[in-house]
């Protein structure tokens, strides 16, 4: 698990899942990439360009939360390993913010990690993101969809 | 001396307010110091009474009502974005 | 989309997906790999060491039963690009067989989708497995739980 | 003439039969190609009567009972394993 400013290679990631262990038959990967265009808050059509997406997070707090959502996804199925990247910092439109990557032995228990840990990073990690969009910039509002994602996770 | 924090939206809330409280042996929570911080700026008053707000002590998530000691950091945290 | 006795390169497969267009914001792939145990097929505590897999397929109907699955996943989600490549021939434990990787706006799609690819392709490809374990081969048996998964997306 | 394909497991059973059949005139049917298999081995005709195998001619999956012509393919199709 790693934040950090640098960007990250999806192929060393990659690697790293697959030489995990034995029996690694499955690895799903997501890697959320920032867009070009920004919907307006509150609105479908309008939308604005992009010029920086800034990440800020709460250093050690942000890191703990990340691996309890790890361990979690350990604790819910038999994964053989759990990769986490988060980028902070400064970004463009393209560049790459989050990897999530989950090696396991058969290919349902990979996707349903790598999604509980996407929703759980979503809402759980203290993470916000600032946007600048035309010349104007402002925080990044919580998504209803993405408490939607998580609370099917629970009970 | 406790520290305070604010992440995210809450950060463009805090030019004019306090970032610390002396802790002059009274008993303090996360809630008593929003109200302090009320008096000082009632706009970040409105945006850290909004329900989705929470409250971390040293970097552990608290209820509002949990007692702070002389030394602790107080985290303000607005709905997470990352991801 | 490839059939191929090459291996791939999931870096090359990713940048490809990043850059197939405007407003890709979640990219979501999928590895299949030879696992080094084999379970004898009714059991679930016998297991073989696999030494080689032979993956038979047949040419042209593949690559359009192929075009087919990829083109009705375009059918059912907003997505950007879509990339499978499938190994036939002669492949070792540990060797990667299958990528499928999904490009789309928002990661919910790109989620399913990729299961979708998986969950058709396992079970309507024309793609065969050949098993050599401890000095004996034989032919994989189709998965039941496949099947299941496979049905999930009808009707 | 019609040309048979056998994959997968299927494969291990036609050391001994026909690989082609002459369509000389007569209405023919994978169902009845699978018969005429029958008589040449018995095991290849319980694989192929298995109810998951299925038939395509020209590369498309078809019914047991589509007619084929002069110059058709027939692949004889079972379980698929890939992935």
């Amino acid at each position: 698990m790693s934040i950090q400013e640098d960007d990250f290679d999806i192929g060393v990631e990659h690697l790293r899942l697959k030489s995990a262990g034995n029996g690694v038959g499955a690895i799903v990967t997501f890697t959320g990439l920032v867009r070009e265009f920004e919907s307006e808050p509150k609105s479908t059509d309008f939308q604005r360009n992009l010029s920086t997406l800034t990440l800020e997070y709460y250093p050690e707090m942000t890191e703990k939360l990340l691996s309890e959502i790890i361990q979690q996804s350990f604790d819910r199925w038999p994964l053989v390993a759990v990769s986490v990247v988060h980028r902070v910092g400064s970004l463009k439109p393209n560049d790459q913010i989050v990897f999530v990557g989950v090696a396991s032995e058969h290919r349902i228990e990979a996707f349903q990690a790598a999604q509980f840990l996407m929703d759980y990073l979503k809402t759980r990690a203290t993470f916000w993101k600032k946007i600048e969009a035309d010349g104007q910039s402002h925080w990044a509002e919580a998504k209803v969809s993405d408490n939607v994602a998580a609370a099917k996770w629970e009970g | 001396m406790i520290n305070l924090l604010f992440f995210g939206r809450l950060s463009e809330f805090t030019k004019d307010v306090s970032q610390s409280y002396e802790c002059a042996g009274e008993s303090m929570t996360p809630l008593i110091i929003r109200e302090k911080l009320t008096l000082e700026s009632k706009a970040l008053g409105q945006e850290l009474s909004e329900p989705q707000v929470l409250v971390a002590v040293n970097k552990m998530i608290v209820k509002w009502d949990h007692i702070v000691r002389d030394g602790d950091e107080i985290a303000f945290l607005p709905p997470v974005t990352g991801g």
